[in-house]
Parts: structure tokens; C-alpha cells; sequence
């Protein structure tokens, strides 16, 4: 499989120890708690969810869309989707795709975990089309499970952080956040669910829990207020006392590097 | 969109349903399939995608499909660029994460060449389902409050009799003709499924007719032995076509996994001019060919044996 | 299990060959046509699926509702319902009994097969209360399968043929006939399906086309016009030309017998 | 009657779904049943039946419960003779065909000391399955023009939103509790069923709790060797109980058969006098016994013997 040359953005060029999807993968994996059931899409998230079982999570219950609940996938055997038989290594149950995505909508599922190419300040996603629906600069690959995870889960979504990739608003809603905010996820059908968090290169995001728009809730080591600000298209709040994360430790990123010696999801 | 009940049952009914061997060749098995079919493909992603059938109905230039699947990879990629169908119906189109956005599949919606109809994936699986169950609809409680739901033909909301709530129902998909790969089944069409089956089953049970290809044939007999493990009922089956490797270059569980390198290739080929990239796969590795071992020789041996090392390693310790 | 005394109706003292049971499973047996798909109920439904399956019909296939496609039951091994693993012995297939009344739904099924307690003019069956719903002189065990089946195929019903079981309107409608005749069935919303034939031992029963009430088609050896009448709680009308059925053979009883040799169904 | 969405999700919520060892004792596992609880019950007519967490939940004087099953053969009988239930919802309820129609359901139901609502046995599968899939209602196309529509609480006919046809939307049915009885499961609840699956599958997903008794209980490493072949899902279980012939005297696949005689017995004992037969067999076989190998000796060697004698059987050719 091919892979993309290592990347490195201006926040983290003082801190080369680690990649920025290094650093994603590590700081989305602390953020799943022992005991939870955690529907993971492809790339980071299963990256990341793997990583939480091995360290401080090790009864996480991972659930891929390719209908498998509790799998243990191999270091060095990553899949190319979550539709293959690597993510079933292991695993205590397979069921029909269908039957794994109604279990997020009977509510056996605490967190949703999934990748972005383009978020909003209402944590809408969008998966599908770069400029107008009808006649897009860019048509991307479309929802998979996404809009079925955002719907009914509660949400935590790992993503680069650049300004073309945060927008005042999203050119099409796959997913969907807390829609035009307030009570409008609610409204439209979604009642349950919604946006957790949003971890990216730079820091993590949280949402206000009355106008459910996007604010930071940490920093990571090195980033400015100023850098998230730069690199985000719509005003994001940074309360004066962010905290800032951990480093990644070493056990952290060899378990990433043993996971995926080919850099397929971590260049 | 929706075929009425007793449409639905005059087609199910005309069909001969009884235990009858079914066996027969690809190219038998393609003059099934009428230019214009709705068509159904079971797998996902890169796992038991029906390439053998696809492969073949290629080669007898059908064209016109309309082709639903759970996610898309490179099988969508060929059906547009072989003109076998300028729609699909799916969730995801693309080769796969790891290989970025497909090129091809940007190429023919972008200019317009084609259509990628996109619904959400518990969508997909719901409206096989409610074809499966015989009833013209099932109700659901995502794809409300998106993009998605609006450009999805045929979705309604509706306000539940029972609680109030806000509901999405969508419509039944019976297609005219699905195309499923299995690892065995017998000549009357009684499939085996190893590990993930997809949407598979329901699929078998929506569809008008059904075309299996399988790794293997297998004895009655065998099926009997286990009759809970068959997962789709010889009663749904039309065709039966043993093709190994039938899902190369994707994978098979517990069989083989995807021939990586001939994805990569793909990948290359497709990734700077798309259109003469795919025509160039398509004449080396669909037209060339005079068989289907021919096109997994193309494919090369050593691929497919580090593919078969690397599927049967699922069961090891 | 116990067993009841074998029985003889008045209209077969002359034909002691066989008893009113075996009389229903081999004229119903004869029914059903090589190549189908029938639904069959437990009793003399079960009974008759497997006698012309091992006779004329070598390519039937039998469903039966505890989720069993395609079986061969053995002789003197027959289950107490269809719901024991008895009805599984090599099968082609098991399913959950949801899907295998979803098949009836789907419309895989050409014929529908069961017993009744009491019928009427247009063919509904009542297993569920004798006398008023609410205050019933005997509840009866239910529908089961039956109402689905009745509702969504083409109907066998197997049956003793008594005034107090052939009544004007059955005191409950358990499984839908042709309701109140003409078009009533499609307007209830079962577009599909619907009574074919009654099997008795006194005779074959059909459905006007039109009206959808009950007439005879042919009449057993030995049985008057009038001996069906004294029999039926309506008027049900003998066609002057009526056919008279074959007797059942030799081989017919015999692979009855041998199936239910502690005549549990066949006393 | 139907839970909203939120109330639904909140009792799911509330529960340890993680993988962790639930393996206790029937007596420990009637503490989880509480009295007026809605309660459906795995297995169909004489088969998987959870008659050892029914003798406990007896034994334990529970009362009040609502209780659902696809067929009640003799438990049905039991459920209301020991004051377990005044309520039952199911689509056929006698001991089994050969036997007649059940004495105690009728002495119980026409004095009206107990209710039999009766539904459709499709409607009772597609009432489990809108619980087991997250939606307030199935629609289907039985049961209506019947009087069993007419007293079946919450059915409700729609006009059809795509083809203008009349369906009948069944209510959801999510149990607080379920009670099923399996071939083998681990520590944590993963399931593995032979043979027939009935509504259990929907069941288990249905439930706000589920309590699994197994014939037996094996490693969590034999079930992930073949997790296509978990039924049942440690995430939905809450109690696991080992309980050797768990559904005697009705049968377990593969297992056991019925117990004919044992079933002759009491069919018997109840004949002429239900409520004398059914008291004096509840206190033979439900109060007396001091344990379950007790309740087994009661019903005799010689029958449990030939029982499984029969039910291997089934694998023999």
C-alpha cells in the first residue's frame, strides 16, 4: 500500500519525536475510558481505540462497521478498511453490518469515534462534497457509517487541524453535529447523541452545552492560542486557563509504531 | 420506486424455486442479467466482492446496470469505466482509505459522467431489509438532519403513531438480480458464509433472482450435516458458478486476503489519468484474458499465493 | 404421548380400511404438487408434507414455523410441534421463526397447510375462544403460525368434517379466509394469498371465484351429497357432477403408518 | 406502552455492558428479576425453554410478571399455577398439539383469574425485533382483517407512505428482563446456539437485562476461535448461570429431547383437576426438590437418560 511522505505542521516543528497523526492517534486514544463500547471508523480512530485497549483500557469494547464487536487486531496487520477479516482477530461476535450499526441505534454504544475532512463550528461533518452538492470541485468518498455513528453516538472525531478543514460552516452536512446548534440536533429527529469532542494536531475541542458551539478545552505541547486560531476558519473560543495535554510517552508511540510499522495511518 | 406488494409477489412467484441444480458457467450465468437491471452486489469494501461476475458481465458488454452495495472500492471504479453502469447506489465510494479518493470515481461524478447515489450505511442495509421482509419500507433514526437525507431519493420522515417522534422510513430495495460471492455452496444454491456476512443475507432474500459465485461446490449432503450454518437458502438462488479466487483481487475470508500489490498497481494506474488508466486495466486485465485463470495469472502467482498465506492465517493462534 | 381411541365417522363405517385422519393426510397430501413450497402446520399438515414428499412430490419443500427449511423427518420420529429439533432432521436450513414467517411475507411460499378447530362459509378459522371472546365457554391455544399463514398464502386447510366445526360465522376470526366474501380480504389489506382448499373426510371443499364462499369440488368414496350437508352448519352446495376422490392406496397408508406408528396424529 | 426513545436509551445507558464475569447462581439470578417486571422468555414451545430460572424465580415467590414468549407450552401452565403470572403474551398456548389444549390455561383464563393475550406469532417476532433494532414499531402485512387485531393492546394500520397499501404497524417490545437458555456461553454471556435460534436473537437485543443459563459455560478463548458463531452478544448479558439440562423436561438441541413421559405426566396430573394437579406438581417438583439435581432426580434417571439418548440423535446419520 502506498503511503504519504512524513508530515509536519508549524506547531509541532519544535517537536519532532512524533508525527502529527502520531500525536492525533495518541491524544483521541486517551480520551476512551476502560469498560466502553467504542464504534471506531477506519484510520485513526481504529489506530487509536487499539492503542487505548493496550494501555490504560484494556476491557474496551471496540465495534467496527464491517460487523465486529471486541476484536484484538494484530500489530503489523492493520486492515485497509473495517471491512476486512484483519479486524476480526480475535474478536468475540461477527454480525451482519446492519446488526452492528443498530446496536448504535438501540444505544449499546457510548462513543463514536471517526476521522473528519471538514468540520464546522455546529461539529457538523462533511465527507461528501468540496463546493456545491451539485457541482462539487471535489466529490470524497460519502458517509460509510459516519452519518449513522454522529446520529446516535456520542461523538469524538480526530482530525488534522488547518483552516480549509475547520469552516464557519460546512459546504454539506454527512454527519451531523448539532446542526445550526441550540436544540436543533434535537429537532430535526437526533435526540440522542452529539458532538464530544474534536482532537486535532493542535489541541482539543469541546462544545458549549447551551449554543453547543465548538471551544477548546486543551492545548497541546507548544501550541499557541494564536496558532489554533490561525489555523481554524470560524472565531474559536481559548479560555484563558486551557489546559495543556501530556507529551505522548514513549510506551505510547512504540505500541503506535508496533501497530503500524508500515505508517499506513501515522506518516 | 417502490414495486407494490403483489408486483413483488408475481415476481417471486414465477421464479423456480424448487431444489434443482443450478449449475453453470460465468458466461451462463452473465445472460441472466438484462442491460437496465437493478443489481445488487453483496461484500463490502474489498471482502467477497462478486469480481468473477462482474469480470464476466464485462466482458459480455452489459451496460446500463443501476448497482447498489454497502461501501464501494475498485469493483465501482470498473463499473463506471467499463460502461456497465453510469449509477450507483452505496455509502462510501472509494478504493479504500489507505489508497486516498478514488480518481476514477471523482473523474466520471465530477464531470458528470455518472451518478454516485449516496445514502448512510444503516440506510443501504435497511432498504435490502425491508425488501428482505416484504414490506415496502423500514423506519430508522439517522440521515435526519443532514445533506444526506435530502438528496437521497425517496426517504420521507414521519411522526410516530406510538411515541411522537421524528422518524426517517426508507424505501424497500428489491433489486432484479443480486451478485454474491461465497466460500461454498451446494449445486442448489444452499450458500455458507465464514465470518462477516455483510449485507449478504438480506440481500439474497430482497432480490428477484440471484446469482451465487462460490469458491467451491459442495455435497447436499455437507449443507445438511449443518443446516444452521446455511446462511443463504437454495429457494433465493438462481445460478450457481464455482470460480476460485472469485473475488480476486479482493479478499475471501479465511481464504485470502486482498492481493495488495495488484491494488497498489491499480492505485498507480488510475492515479494520473484516470480514464486511460482504467481503460488500460480494463483491456490487460477484463478483455485480454481468455479465462479467469488467465486473469488471475495477469494478476501473477506469487500475488495470489502470499494472498492465500496471508487470508488462512486468520484461524491461527 | 397419550393417544386418542381411533375414531370413525358415520360416513366411513363402510371403509374401515382407514381411519378420518389418515382419510385427511392422504387427500390432502395429494394436494400438493411436486416443486412447491408448503408451509405446514403440526398435526396432519406435517403428516400429509412428508407422505407426498415420499411419494409423488420428492421435490417438495416443507417449511415448517419453528424455522425449518427443506427437512426430511423420519419415520416414527415425529415431533410434538414444529418447534422441536425432530423437524430439523437434514434439512437444508434453519432459520430464526421470525425469517421463516418473513418468507411467507416475502412470498416464497406457494402454499399455506394447517388443521382447524372450526371454519365457516368464507373460509376463516377460529382456534382462539369458542362462544363470545370475552367470555368464552372454551379458550382455544391461539393462532400460532396460523394467522400469518392464512394472511399471506395460498390455503390447505385439513379438517374433520362436523356441523359444530362447519359453522355460518366462526365465533372468532383466529385466521382470515375470505373474511366476509367478494373483495372483503383485499380491503382488510391482505391483498395475497387466501383459501384454496378445505380437506375433510367427507370430502374437498373450494372457493366460488366471486363470491368466495365455500363449495364442494369432490367427495370422498362413499360419501352422499347429503351425508356432507347433514354434516355442515351452512348451506354448502354439492355440484350435481361432483367427482368422487380415489381411495388411498396401499402404499399411501402403508408409509403413514410406518411415519406415525403410535398414531399420534393418525388415531 | 412503547418506551420513548431517550427512556429507552437512558436504561441502556445505565448498564455495565463491558466484558466482565457474570457467572452466579439461579438463586442470585432471581434476586435481578423484580416483581411486575415484563419478562420474555427464549426458546419456543417445548424447546430451550428457561425452566431452571423459572423453577427459581418460583421458588423465590416472585409474582406479578408480564410475561412473552413466541409459544408457551407447559411453563405457560406453570407461570400461572404458581402465581408467577396473571398476564401472558404470546401466539399459541397449550402444552402441545398431542396432548390437547392445555387444562390449566383454560381453568385459568375462562374464570378470568389470568389473562392470554394473543398476537400473531409473526407480530410477536417483529415486536421483539423493532425492540431489538431501536424503533418504536414493525409494520407487516398479517393479523389484520382478524379479531386477533381487534384485541391486540397498540396495533395500529397506516396507509402506506410509498404505495398507498394498508400495513399494520406492531408496537416494540423491549422486556425488562429475558430469560434464555443456551448450549454453551462464556463467563461473559457470549452465546453460541445450536440447532433452532427461535426469537432469541431479537430477544437478547430487545431486553433492558438478560439472564443466560447454559448447559454449560466454556472459555472466552473458544468463542473468539469462531466468533461467527456468537449468537448472543456479552454486551446485552447481565446474569450467567451454569444448569445442566437447564430446560428439562422440555428439550435442548443436540442436548436432550423432550421428556416424553415425564410430559405424559403431567398432562395427567392436570387432566381432570387443573388447579389440584398443577399445586400438587409444583410442590413434587418446584417446592420440594432441594436443589436442581434434586428437581432431576425427581423426574428420574432413566428419563433424563433417554431424553439425551434421543437428542444426540439428531447428529447421527
Amino acid at each position: 500500500m502506498t503511503t504519504e511522505p512524513v508530515r509536519t505542521t508549524p506547531a509541532l516543528a519544535a517537536v519532532p519525536a512524533y508525527t502529527a497523526s502520531e500525536l492525533l492517534g495518541v491524544m483521541s486514544a486517551r480520551l476512551l475510558k476502560d469498560g466502553q463500547t467504542v464504534f471506531a471508523g477506519v484510520g485513526i480512530p481504529l489506530l487509536a481505540a487499539i492503542l487505548a485497549q493496550k494501555t490504560h483500557a484494556p476491557g474496551l469494547t471496540i465495534l467496527f462497521e464491517g460487523g465486529v464487536i471486541g476484536p484484538f487486531v494484530e500489530a503489523g496487520k492493520l486492515p485497509p478498511s473495517t471491512n476486512e477479516q484483519r479486524c476480526t482477530r480475535r474478536a468475540n461476535m461477527l454480525v451482519s453490518i446492519t446488526e452492528v450499526l443498530l446496536m448504535l441505534q438501540r444505544g449499546y454504544v457510548d462513543v463514536g469515534f471517526m476521522g473528519g475532512a471538514q468540520i464546522d463550528r455546529y461539529g457538523n461533518l462533511n465527507s461528501s462534497f468540496i463546493g456545491d452538492a451539485d457541482n462539487p470541485k471535489i466529490r470524497l468518498p460519502g458517509t460509510g457509517g459516519g452519518n449513522d455513528i454522529a446520529s446516535l453516538a456520542d461523538m469524538i472525531v480526530a482530525m488534522k487541524h488547518e483552516k480549509r478543514r475547520f469552516v464557519e460552516k460546512v459546504d454539506f452536512i454527512t454527519s451531523p453535529g448539532f446542526i445550526e446548534g441550540g436544540d436543533s440536533r434535537a429537532k430535526a429527529g437526533l435526540p440522542a447523541g452529539g458532538m464530544f469532542r474534536v482532537v486535532t494536531d493542535l489541541g482539543i475541542m469541546g462544545f458549549d452545552a447551551q449554543t453547543r458551539a465548538m471551544t477548546v478545552v486543551a492545548l497541546h505541547p507548544g501550541v499557541t492560542p494564536q496558532a489554533i486560531k490561525d489555523n481554524t476558519g470560524f472565531d474559536l473560543p481559548v479560555p484563558s486557563d486551557v489546559p495543556v495535554t501530556e507529551v505522548p510517552s514513549d510506551v505510547e508511540l512504540a505500541i503506535l509504531r508496533e501497530l503500524d510499522p508500515a505508517r499506513l495511518y501515522t506518516a | 420506486m417502490t414495486q407494490s406488494y403483489l408486483e413483488l409477489r408475481q415476481k417471486t412467484r414465477e421464479r423456480d424455486r424448487s431444489l434443482r441444480d443450478k449449475v453453470m458457467s460465468l458466461e451462463e450465468a452473465a445472460k441472466l442479467v438484462d442491460n437496465g437491471a437493478s443489481v445488487a452486489l453483496g461484500g463490502c469494501t474489498a471482502s467477497r466482492t462478486p469480481m468473477a461476475m462482474l469480470w464476466a458481465l464485462v466482458r459480455a458488454q452489459k451496460q446500463g446496470l443501476v448497482v447498489s452495495r454497502s461501501i464501494m472500492s475498485t469493483e465501482g471504479d470498473i463499473l463506471y469505466a467499463s460502461g456497465l453502469s453510469q449509477h450507483v447506489i452505496t455509502s462510501w465510494f472509494s478504493q479504500g482509505i489507505v489508497w486516498g479518493v478514488s480518481k476514477v470515481m471523482r473523474a466520471y461524478t465530477e464531470s458528470k459522467r455518472a451518478t454516485f447515489e449516496e445514502w448512510s450505511h444503516m440506510a443501504m442495509g435497511l432498504r435490502y431489509r425491508a425488501g428482505a421482509m416484504g414490506v415496502p419500507f423500514m423506519p430508522m433514526r439517522s440521515m435526519m438532519g443532514s445533506g444526506v437525507v435530502d438528496r437521497a431519493p425517496g426517504a420521507k420522515t414521519m411522526e410516530c403513531p406510538f411515541t411522537g417522534e421524528q422518524l426517517l422510513l426508507v424505501p424497500a430495495l428489491n433489486p432484479d438480480v443480486a451478485l454474491i460471492h461465497v466460500q461454498r455452496c451446494d449445486a442448489y444454491g444452499n450458500a455458507q458464509l465464514d465470518g462477516l456476512t455483510f449485507m449478504d443475507i438480506d440481500i439474497a432474500m430482497a432480490a428477484n433472482k440471484v446469482i451465487l459465485t462460490t469458491e467451491r461446490i459442495v455435497s447436499n449432503e455437507q449443507m445438511r450435516r449443518h443446516p444452521d450454518q446455511t446462511k443463504i437458502g437454495f429457494f433465493t438462488v438462481d445460478a450457481v458458478v464455482e470460480v476460485p479466487f472469485g473475488s480476486a483481487p479482493h479478499e475471501c475470508y479465511g481464504l485470502y486476503e486482498p492481493f495488495y500489490s495488484h491494488m497498489d498497481l491499480y492505485a498507480q494506474m488510475t492515479a494520473k489519468d484516470p480514464d486511460k488508466g482504467a481503460a488500460d486495466y480494463l483491456a490487460r486485465f477484463y478483455h485480454e484474458p481468455k479465462d479467469w485463470a488467465d486473469y488471475l495469472s495477469r494478476i501473477g502467482m506469487a500475488e495470489l499465493l502470499d494472498a492465500q498465506r496471508r487470508g488462512s492465517g486468520i484461524y491461527d493462534d
